[in-house]
């Protein structure tokens, strides 16, 4: 299979063929999962740094970058987002929730031929800036969209 | 333990429209449970998109997707008939893989 | 399978004539309540019976005879225990009970204060966007009806037994049911009613 | 949501008359409350309960080791598909209307031989635990998309259901005086951001009815009418309705039989 090593990795691991390479002795655990998750960015309690921690230090605002999110949410517990990057040669798509504890919600690699699209439910404790940044030819370009999350009724 | 995972792929003029929906908690770990207790962090890390055996999409997500997470993603280069395949690793180590189609 | 012809035939035969079988009676629908539901929580079979005013206003449809609803209404009325002096709280605890929705319920702890609801039904803070619309908007009335003695006992009064003033009103009697304490009646007066509180800014 | 003409009759002029009084939503807001309500059907994960539903379904189980693919929902043994748009109505072995969550139940206990004791153990679902009624539901109701609503009004115990159904509906009690009409009766209100349909009408009961069971956001599970009911009733701030109850049975046969003529699309998705 020709596939990065990133691929390699992932691939392998969420297929179960990971156990395969386990017995083989191809792969430890540890390094193939901590290859494959962003921890750092993840863990990061500020978009910033979790902005950083992908790389993504300075970005480029861009209008190339579409969010379709309601403005508002009826439920905080499932926001639907959709992402598409009409940036030339996106390599991935960031998902960030400014004022989740933990604002980093995904991060799509898109390779040979998929669109530099995602459709995702996301979670939001309150109203936020929704920051999409994408990855092209080495730089970053950002653009945000704000939802705003109501209370639900019967003092839900 | 997994629960049912299911996917969709449909030619929309150039690319294939590929839906997953998966069964999963997507625990943040801030939950408390029946007991009182925080229900520990249980969410899918991973997941991989492969056309015909080959990854074209990868994604790192967190546990702010919501639970039972529905992805819908666009694969180009495919055609009718083409073998998608989607599995997800979760911070357990637990797996699942469904495959479809592309109608 | 004769069901399977019966059902089309009956159906087309029911979209030409209007509905008009039997009702049950009150005593039997009475009687399906007491016999299909059970206590649970908080929440006793006692809630199921109907009072003077629920009785009144489902046989009515909720509108109910004016003569009845006028001796009634004045009965709910002498039932309120005006507390004497001011009838303004704190409307910053007053809009705690306004925004919350907890209390009553089987599934609510009977311990913990209950909650008023208000944003359920009333448009109140114009800052707050998410409100109901079952009762009508309240955002600015204390600006528009000032907060003066008449108008301090009117909205005390309304909040603690709507049907004194409206018999078959869709708004709860939050005092009489016990739901809301005189302090927390007052506290909703103010939110209401003081020049400083959100809904009048 | 489908669009279709609705047969006009003097109650439905009756109730157009009383347009909402309350403040209207901005359009733009109520655009984006219809938008979001589009968004998370469009993303809902509602199949997969009908998947495992029928897998249920289909597994042998109980005392009697045998599947409840002979159960019979009022169209005959094994017949699934179509059959929900039918239901509530009147069985002859048990004498009595029923409604799909009472039918399943009365399966279970027949042909796989369980106690009702085991067959009630875990009728409504949580996050922790997921309950068997509600998967068994949502493939059978799935079984039923696209056929028309037609709940039987043809024997006199279904009539009696639908009166008493109505009346049930306008019962006001409680400490709070509520009766389902208080929420659901009038046109053009709503709870917080909820729009609240009117299911004493045509139009109502047929939006609603037809995309109930649902998908709940907040659950995170597939409820059913049962459910439905029974959280109204709590919310109501009344004691509980027994489930699979002549009462609740009523009350869902009565908007079953207003949503007539509707094309049945759950289970539905709600926030």
């Amino acid at each position: 299979m020709d596939v990065t090593r990133r691929g390699v990795l992932r691939g392998a691991g969420a297929t179960g063929v990971l156990a395969a390479a386990l017995a083989t002795g191809l792969l430890k655990p540890e390094r193939a999962l901590a290859a494959s998750w962003n921890k750092a960015a993840f863990d990061a309690k500020s978009a910033l740094d979790a902005l950083k921690s992908i790389g993504a230090g300075n970005t480029l605002e861009s209008s190339e970058i579409v969010i379709e999110a309601p403005q508002i949410a009826e439920n905080g517990a499932v926001v639907p987002i959709e992402i598409t990057s009409k940036v030339a040669g996106t390599k991935s798509i960031a998902v960030l929730i400014e004022k989740n504890p933990f604002p980093l919600a995904g991060q799509f690699h898109f390779m040979d031929g998929a669109l530099p699209f995602v459709k995702v439910n996301v979670k939001m404790g309150e109203s936020s800036i929704v920051r999409v940044v994408a990855e092209a030819g080495g730089k970053y370009y950002t653009a945000t969209k704000e939802v705003k999350v109501t209370i639900g009724g019967c003092g839900g | 333990m997994a629960g049912p995972m299911k996917a969709r792929a449909k030619m929309q003029g150039s690319y294939a429209d590929v839906r997953v929906l998966m069964n999963h908690p997507m625990e943040t770990g801030q939950r408390k449970g029946s007991d009182g207790k925080p229900v520990p962090k249980h969410f899918i890390q991973n997941l991989t998109v492969k056309l015909n055996g080959k990854t074209v999409i990868e994604g790192e997500i967190s546990q702010a997707v919501s639970r039972n997470p529905v992805f819908t993603f666009r694969v180009g280069g495919a055609k009718a008939g083409d073998k998608v395949e989607i599995s997800w690793l979760d911070n357990k180590g637990e797996t699942n893989t469904t495959e479809t189609a592309i109608a | 399978m004769n069901t399977k012809l019966i059902v089309p035939l009956c159906a087309a035969a029911f979209a030409a004539a209007p509905l008009a079988f039997a009702d049950p009676t009150a005593d039997e629908v009475a009687a399906i309540h007491k016999r299909d539901f059970h206590k649970r929580g908080q929440a006793g079979m006692d809630r199921v019976a109907q009072d003077a005013v629920q009785r009144v206003c489902t046989d009515s449809h909720n509108k109910p005879p004016a003569d009845l609803a006028k001796a009634l209404e004045g009965d709910e009325l002498k039932a309120i225990p005006f507390p004497s002096g001011s009838l303004i709280g704190d409307w910053k605890k007053g809009e705690r009970v306004a925004s919350g929705g907890r209390g009553m319920t089987w599934s609510d702890d009977p311990k913990k204060p209950s909650a008023g609801g208000c944003y359920n039904c009333h448009q109140l803070s114009p800052k707050q966007p998410s409100f109901g619309t079952i009762g009508p908007s309240l955002t600015g009335f204390g600006k528009k009806r000032g907060s003066g003695a008449d108008m301090q006992r009117y909205v005390y009064g309304k909040v603690y037994n709507a049907k004194a003033y409206s018999l078959c009103s869709n708004m709860p009697r939050f005092g009489s049911s016990g739901t809301l304490t005189e302090q927390q009646i007052k506290d909703v007066t103010a939110y209401v009613l003081d020049p400083s509180s959100p809904v009048n800014q | 949501m489908t669009k279709r003409r609705f047969r006009r009759g003097a109650v439905l002029a009756a109730a157009l008359v009383a347009v909402a009084a309350g403040p209207a939503l901005a359009q733009d807001e109520k655009e984006e409350i219809a938008k979001y309500q589009k968004m998370i059907a469009e993303g809902s994960p509602a199949e997969l309960w009908e998947l495992q539903g029928e897998d249920l379904w289909k597994k042998k189980q109980g005392p009697k080791n045998a599947s409840l693919e002979r159960c019979d929902l009022g169209m005959g043994p094994g017949k699934v598909k179509g059959a929900y748009a039918h239901l509530p109505r009147f069985f002859k072995d048990t004498g009595r209307v029923m409604d799909l969550e009472s039918r399943i139940l009365y399966c279970m206990i027949t042909l796989q031989g369980r106690s009702e004791k085991d067959a009630t153990k875990r009728l409504f679902g949580n996050a922790n635990q997921p309950s068997e009624m509600e998967y068994l539901v949502s493939y059978v109701v799935g079984q039923s998309r696209g056929h028309k609503m037609a709940a039987g009004m043809s024997h006199a115990k279904e009539k009696d259901a639908f009166e008493m159904g109505k009346a049930i509906f306008f019962y006001r009690a409680g400490p709070w005086d509520f009766s389902c009409a208080s929420c659901h009766g009038e046109e053009g209100k709503r709870i917080r951001m909820q729009d609240l349909p009117v299911l004493s009408e045509p139009p109502g009961a047929q939006k609603a009815y037809t995309t109930w069971p649902a998908y709940r956001v907040s659950n995170s599970q597939l409820k059913t009418m049962q459910w439905r009911i029974n959280d109204c009733y709590r919310q109501m701030r009344f004691p509980e309705p027994a489930f699979g109850s002549d009462a609740t049975i009523a009350l869902t046969h009565y908007m079953a039989v207003l949503a007539k003529g509707a094309p049945y699309a759950g289970p539905g998705t709600k926030r």
